[in-house]
């Protein structure tokens, strides 16, 4: 009982954050912990096997599939708030608490009687007692899981798939092609600079210098521009890193 | 017992109310699993009541069930983000006329 | 020999079916076949009626049961003809004269590139004609009395691509068709009364019904009657009908179809026996028709529509005989003859007038025309002789009868037919004055000719017929002949002998042509009708305004009802029964408004239906 | 017998539909299979008429077996007299149709397979209908009817043909579904009475209560009354009559108009005769408002095929007067009356249909004079017209008469407002012949070509049927007889007998001496 009581006002907050969670990120986390907590409660009811079951699953595979998804579509790309369908948000809380509580109290209305426990069940163990079952009277259900699974993958691959429309063009092609691009708009044939070039700092967030000592735009990645993190290049820096070496240009050597 | 039955009500109403609210797919989803594992612990719970494992077995399957669903269900939005960069449910109300 | 009735009816019905149906190769013979079928007939009603002669007077009523026409219920019809005194009388004017016309018409007509189906309505005419008058059934008698109207409504018509003829004969049907309605009601009334229609059978069972029954039948049979001989207040579509070919006047709007109200009302004397009103009602009528149609004779300049209003006034004189009942059917019948000889042989010969001028059928283009055509004049002359009653000519005879009668039945109604005999003397001078003698006023281009034999033959033979009418009143043969059917008693004995009746008659009938001739005989006649007239003249030539009472009282609300209540349809109920559909069809817009398409919206309505089902549950377990 | 007379028009419609479409020749074929296919049907049904025993009546030729057996629900077929006729005018009407419509002008490049297939389809499930001696068998078949025309109007019509067809589906169907309830009504009666049956023998030794009876009365005769069409349901006709093509209308209006008619006293009067009893003074009412509305709004129209869509409001409205005054001669006369009309209006819809298609306008003020040049086309239309206004002679006549004779025993005054109707008759056809036919030529009419021999062909069987009839009714009244007594005894009102007697006609009255 103690357990229950530590871990099920975890499991609720945590599942609040579900609601609540600005980043989808957050909300993954949050489902963790509830997955988590209730591996435990699984465990202290006497199904180990579920335990296990819902940690590998769960919070191993599922959640990491999540949290592969909310990488892939961007951390970032969270959906605002605030809400677009009228009165959606207070019907939802009122039809939620309105159920929550018919539910609960009705519940609370139950008697059970004694719990039985599981001790006759699992005395071969709980995993034999659930193959038992598993490979006994529910074998046909378990073939159609397997049956489920298989179909599901294919669904996945066909969804994720992306059918080519197009003949892959050759290197001949692509070169015509760009120097057409360079005939017709004047875009550079050649590969953009990479970042550094002739700067100060070869890192990423460094602009490729052109030979007037102006960063040459494109250098840079774009994901960097956009967040505002590329590196300031003025025209003299070029002085500064003289000064810095305690040196005079080449011509005023010559003075 | 009826403590575990109310904390599984709870969950699946914070689920439901979830999914309701929510606009990002990815949430939702994770609302829709909240409400699976909901079921799943009355399942488990009520398998200690009776003393036997039927319950037990019935939560795996909605677990194997759930993986299944999940994996399609991501790949539906992944495409949907492809297609339309966006994964707000609101975005996909093509059954308006 | 009387089996075979219906050969009369069978001869032309045939010659109309066979002209019809064949096709353009008939054109040359067609009319010829009419004639033949017309004249076929004649001579077997001939046959028939000599047959009829040899017989006793009891025995004289030959009923001849061809088919049942229709059976059901308690309703039975026989396709019976009977031949009895009165039928042979019409039997022999319908196909005596209508064979006249035949001929006639084959001069009149020969220009007409649709000669063969004028003779074939012809032919279709005289077997409707027959039909109704040999009748035995009342029904068969509708069948008949609906033929002719058909007949006179494509005669009338015949020249369709005149407008005002095509008007002419939709009115003559549609005006007919309330007078038809009176007569189905009262088929219906005899179906309902005595379970049978009949003529005999309900003749002879009306005095055993209530008189209130017999009323009724009367005035419905009346209104039937008035509808087909034009009597007020149905009279206005004869003047209109002018518009047929003058052989169609003649036979049908003068001679035959048009008195077969009088037919009719005869032929139901024991329905009119057993009712005083209805009587009284058919005296009215035929008084009231018989002033007007002199009224409006007087004043016409087209010489067909003073014919017309002529005949108007003649057929009232009958209407009138035949309300006096026992007294009056037989001279009611005897006029009716005199009349069909001599008013047919006016219109044939103001059609032979109208032949040699140019289709001119106003008098006041004539004048003078007894030199250019000699023998139209001496034929019209013996029936202007015959209608004024000049002594010894056929109409003195008959009319004098009427009037007899009429003095005998009531003092008023007496003096009123005889101020009628005086009108009629005026108009039929003005009418001899303005066509015959005086200046000649035609037209530069219109050279008066005489018509061909073949139209004078029929004239010569009329005007015969026209003098020697009366000779049907010697020995009292006529009331004897019809005694068998419609009974005759000798009306009241007069206050003077009927000498000095007659002596009046002709007194009066003098005075009337003397007015005319010191009118229009003695002085030039304007070649245009003079517009600045006195309000009575004017209304006669309106026809004392009968077309503009029925306009204004009956086709103009009967059209703005149709027009509205086809509007209202459109508008009105099938907007409504369309509004409902829309109606509904706007619920379902704004239902639809709840489907946003969002799923969050649906899946609220999901957790709503299971809040809800989960409180049912709740409540009906605890 | 009956099952091979339906089956033979709907075996030909799938010959007709498999039969390869396109090009001329193949629409020729199409159309003559359909024709021999129709004339195999009338060849038929003269045999059932020549099979038929005139002297026992009653119902012959009847075939039943067990369908649905939860439901009591049979496939029984049978005949008496009335079904017979309309039997008979419908294996009749459909080769005049099919002959006339082989000209029709199709809107787009519609094929004449499926045209044709959809008329034999009508006239297979029409018979089906007139034979039906089961409610849900009739009640199936009776809304089947509505698919056909719906394609016949919505998919070979004229302009509007779309809303048109809609309206007729929707209202017919509501009507339809009026009925539905009271069959279902129906089972429940008859179940509680012990087996369930929809066969019209058992429904008809049925005790229904009252209000029952008569709420389930209400049902059937709503639906008869708008498929008749009885003033105010009346609305959908002139519409569709509008749209559709003449052949169409034909089919519509005369033969499949006739259910509503022969629905009313075969299933009306016979199941409910107590609540038919109770209802008919308003449906005799309704009647003749429809008589006289029915003749006025066609005086008022301009369109000439609403004008004869009203006209047949009127007629219906004659037909329906007969059926509930309760007479022998009324209801003889009524059913007479419907094969009459169906001649008279199918000859009125198919020469005007051919003035129409020439002339390319519907309208009355479209035409002038045109008897000038198309004599043949205008008589024709005369006598069509004349039959329609019941000229004593044709065969509307008879029929007429015998409703209003029947109806004035029983309500004097409603006869003879219905009397009205033979005056206004008058107004709506010689008002639409003078100014359409008659006057000097308008040249805009010049189009107008006469008649040629395959419309002269498909029309004076019609014409020839309408004069023959106007003569000899009697051995069509010998069918009729029988059943119209049956029905007026069920009903248990009988014929008021005449006021003043009079002693049957014997010999000597008659021939009054040789």
């Amino acid at each position: 009982m103690t357990t229950f009581w530590i871990v099920a006002p975890l499991i609720v907050l945590a599942s609040l954050g579900l609601l609540f969670a600005r980043k989808a990120v957050h909300a993954a986390l949050g489902l963790a912990v509830v997955m988590i907590g209730l591996a435990v409660l699984y465990a202290v009811q006497d199904a180990p096997f579920l335990f296990a079951v819902q940690i590998i699953v769960y919070t191993g595979a599922i959640m990491m599939l999540f949290l592969f998804v909310v990488m892939l579509v961007g951390v970032d790309s969270g959906v605002s708030l605030r809400e677009t369908l009228s009165g959606q948000k207070v019907a939802a809380a009122v039809v939620g608490i309105g159920f929550g509580l018919l539910l609960v109290l009705g519940v609370a209305q139950l008697s059970l009687g004694p719990v039985t426990g599981l001790a006759e069940a699992n005395q071969h163990g709980n995993v034999y007692g659930l193959a038992e079952l598993m490979f006994g009277p529910f074998v046909l259900a378990f073939q159609f899981t397997a049956a489920l699974l298989v179909t599901a993958v294919l669904g996945a691959m066909v969804l994720a798939h992306r059918e080519r429309l197009t003949p892959r063009s050759s290197q001949a092609e692509l070169a015509a092609q760009r120097l057409r691009d360079y005939a017709e708009s004047g875009k550079h044939p050649g590969n953009p600079p990479t970042p550094g070039v002739f700067a100060r700092h070869n890192a990423v967030d460094s602009p490729a210098l052109l030979p007037d000592g102006s960063p040459a735009p494109g250098s840079v990645p774009d994901s960097l521009v956009d967040r505002g993190q590329v590196l300031d290049v003025t025209t003299d820096d070029v002085d500064d890193v003289h000064r810095q070496i305690g040196r005079r240009g080449e011509g005023e050597d010559e003075k | 017992m009826n403590e575990y039955l109310a904390l599984s009500m709870i969950l699946f109403t914070i689920g439901a109310v979830g999914v309701l609210v929510r606009r990002n797919a990815i949430i939702v989803f994770m609302c829709v699993e909240l409400m699976l594992n909901a079921t799943n612990l009355a399942l488990v719970s009520f398998s200690r009541q009776h003393g036997n494992l039927d319950g037990q077995l019935a939560a795996f399957f909605v677990m194997v069930v759930a993986a299944a669903e999940v994996v399609v269900g991501l790949a539906i939005i992944v495409s949907i983000h492809r297609a339309r960069r966006s994964v707000s449910v609101d975005d996909a109300h093509l059954l308006n006329l | 020999m009387f089996d075979y009735v219906w050969l009369l009816v069978a001869f032309p019905a045939a010659g109309a079916a066979l002209l019809l149906t064949w096709g353009k190769e008939s054109d040359r013979f067609g009319h010829l076949i009419a004639t033949v079928a017309s004249a076929l007939s004649f001579v077997w009603g001939l046959v028939l009626f000599i047959g009829l002669l040899g017989r006793d007077g009891d025995d004289r009523s030959i009923t001849d049961s061809l088919f049942t026409w229709f059976s059901s219920g308690a309703f039975h019809v026989e396709m019976s003809l009977v031949f009895d005194p009165l039928s042979a009388l019409f039997v022999l004017l319908i196909t005596g004269v209508g064979t006249l016309i035949h001929v006639y018409s084959i001069g009149y007509m020969e220009h007409d590139e649709r000669r063969r189906r004028f003779f074939a309505f012809l032919n279709l005419f005289i077997a409707a004609m027959l039909t109704l008058v040999l009748a035995g059934d009342y029904l068969v008698l509708f069948l008949g009395w609906e033929g002719v109207g058909l007949a006179s409504y494509l005669l009338i018509g015949f020249w369709q691509h005149k407008p005002s003829a095509a008007a002419a004969a939709k009115k003559a049907f549609v005006v007919n068709r309330v007078g038809d309605l009176g007569m189905a009601l009262a088929l219906m009334l005899m179906f309902a009364q005595f379970g049978t229609t009949s003529i005999q059978l309900v003749n002879d069972s009306v005095g055993s019904a209530s008189a209130g029954v017999a009323t009724a039948l009367g005035l419905l049979l009346l209104l039937g009657a008035c509808g087909k001989s034009a009597q007020v207040p149905l009279q206005s579509w004869l003047l209109d009908a002018m518009e047929g070919p003058t052989p169609v006047s003649a036979l049908i709007h003068a001679a035959t179809m048009v008195t077969a109200g009088v037919y009719l009302v005869v032929r139901s004397s024991g329905v009119y026996d057993a009712s005083e009103v209805a009587r009284t009602a058919v005296v009215v009528v035929g008084l009231v028709t018989l002033l007007v149609g002199a009224y409006i004779g007087c004043a016409k300049d087209d010489i067909k529509k003073a014919l017309a209003g002529s005949t108007m006034s003649q057929i009232g004189y009958m209407m009138l005989a035949a309300g006096l009942g026992p007294y009056g059917y037989a001279f009611a019948i005897f006029h009716l003859i005199t009349h069909g000889f001599f008013k047919a042989n006016m219109f044939l010969g103001a059609g032979s007038v109208m032949h040699g001028m140019n289709d001119d059928v106003d008098m006041r283009h004539y004048g003078a025309l007894r030199k250019a055509m000699p023998v139209t004049f001496a034929t019209f002359g013996l029936g202007y002789l015959a209608i004024i009653g000049f002594p010894g000519f056929s109409g003195f005879f008959s009319k004098d009868k009427i009037i007899e009668a009429a003095l005998g039945e009531n003092l008023w109604v007496g003096l009123a037919a005889l101020l009628g005999a005086g009108v009629t003397a005026f108009y039929m001078t003005r009418l001899m004055a303005m066509t015959f003698f005086g200046e000649k006023r035609w037209r530069d281009e219109v050279h008066p000719h005489e018509s061909p034999r073949v139209m004078t033959i029929p004239l010569i033979v009329l005007a015969a017929a026209s003098v020697l009418g009366g000779l049907l009143l010697l020995g009292d043969w006529i009331t004897d002949w019809l005694e068998p059917v419609v009974g005759h008693t000798e009306h009241h004995e007069l206050a003077v002998p009927p000498i000095v009746i007659s002596l009046i008659v002709t007194a009066v009938v003098a005075v009337g042509v003397a007015v005319g001739w010191f009118t229009y005989g003695a002085r030039a006649v304007d070649d245009t009708a003079p517009t600045k007239v006195s309000p009575f003249t004017r209304a006669g030539r309106a026809d004392l305004y009968g077309d503009a009472i029925n306009d204004v009282v009956v086709v103009r609300p009967t059209m703005a009802l149709a027009r509205g209540l086809e509007w209202f349809d459109r508008r009105g109920l099938d907007a409504f029964a369309v509004g409902v559909g829309s109606r509904l069809g706007e619920l379902a817009q704004g239902l639809r408004r709840s489907q946003t398409g969002y799923v969050r919206t649906y899946a609220l309505g999901i957790f709503i239906g299971a809040l809800v089902l989960t409180l049912a549950l709740m409540a009906v377990t605890f | 017998m009956l099952t091979l007379l339906a089956a033979t028009p709907l075996v030909g419609a799938l010959l007709v539909t498999l039969l390869p479409r396109g090009d001329a020749a193949a629409q020729r074929r199409a159309k003559y299979v359909a024709f021999a296919v129709s004339i195999v049907a009338l060849g038929l049904s003269l045999g059932l008429l020549a099979g038929y025993d005139v002297e026992s009546g009653g119902y012959q030729f009847t075939v039943q077996e067990d369908w649905i057996g939860q439901l009591g629900a049979h496939y029984a077929l049978g005949v008496n007299g009335i079904g017979l006729t309309l039997i008979l005018l419908t294996s009749i009407l459909t080769p005049i149709v099919i002959l006339a419509s082989f000209n029709d002008v199709l809107p787009g490049r519609r094929s004449a397979n499926s045209y044709f297939a959809w008329m034999l389809v009508l006239e297979g499930l029409a018979l089906g209908v007139f034979a039906a001696t089961d409610v849900f068998l009739f009640y199936v078949l009776f809304e089947a009817t509505l698919v056909p025309i719906y394609f016949l109007i919505g998919s070979y019509g004229g302009e509007g043909r779309q809303r048109a067809a809609v309206k007729f589906f929707i209202y017919n169907l509501l009507g339809g579904l009026l009925m539905l309830a009271s069959v279902v009504g129906l089972y429940v009666v008859s179940r509680d009475a012990g087996e369930p049956s929809y066969l019209l023998s058992d429904l008809m030794a049925l005790d229904i209560d009252g209000t029952t009876e008569k709420l389930l009365f209400v049902g059937f005769f709503a639906a008869f009354a708008i498929k008749a069409p009885l003033w105010p349901l009346h609305t959908w006709l002139p519409d569709a009559a509008k749209s559709a093509t003449p052949g169409t209308s034909v089919l519509m209006v005369s033969v499949i108009d006739k259910v509503g008619t022969f629905g009313m006293i075969r299933w009306c009067l016979e199941i409910f005769p107590n609540a038919s009893e109770w209802a008919s003074p308003v449906v005799m009412v309704l009647a003749v408002i429809s008589i006289v509305y029915g003749a006025l709004a066609a005086i008022g129209s301009d369109d000439i095929r609403r004008l004869i869509a009203y006209t047949s409001v009127s007629h219906f409205g004659f037909i329906i007067l007969g059926i509930f005054a309760f007479t022998t001669t009324s209801t003889a006369g009524s059913v007479l009356y419907m094969f009459n009309h169906g001649l008279s209006t199918a000859a009125l819809f198919l020469v005007t249909g051919v003035m129409i298609a020439r002339r390319g306008s519907a309208s009355i003020g479209a035409f002038g004079g045109v008897q000038k040049i198309a004599p043949v086309l205008s008589g024709v239309l005369l006598v069509a017209g004349l039959s329609s206004l019941s000229l004593p002679g044709l065969a509307p006549f008879v029929s007429e008469f015998m409703v209003l004779a029947g109806t004035f025993t029983r309500s004097i005054p409603l006869a003879t407002i219905a009397t009205l109707g033979i005056v206004l008759a008058a107004l709506y056809i010689l008002i639409m012949y003078q100014r359409t036919m008659t006057g000097p030529l308008q040249p805009q009419s010049a189009v107008v070509t006469d008649l040629d021999a395959r419309e002269v062909g498909a029309l004076a069987p019609t014409l020839v049927l309408i004069i023959g009839l106007g003569f000899f009714p009697q051995p069509l009244l010998d069918v009729i007889n029988p059943a119209a007594d049956r029905v007026v005894e069920r009903v248990g009102v009988g014929d008021p007998p005449p006021e003043t007697g009079v002693a049957p006609p014997s010999d000597d009255d008659h021939e009054g001496g040789h």
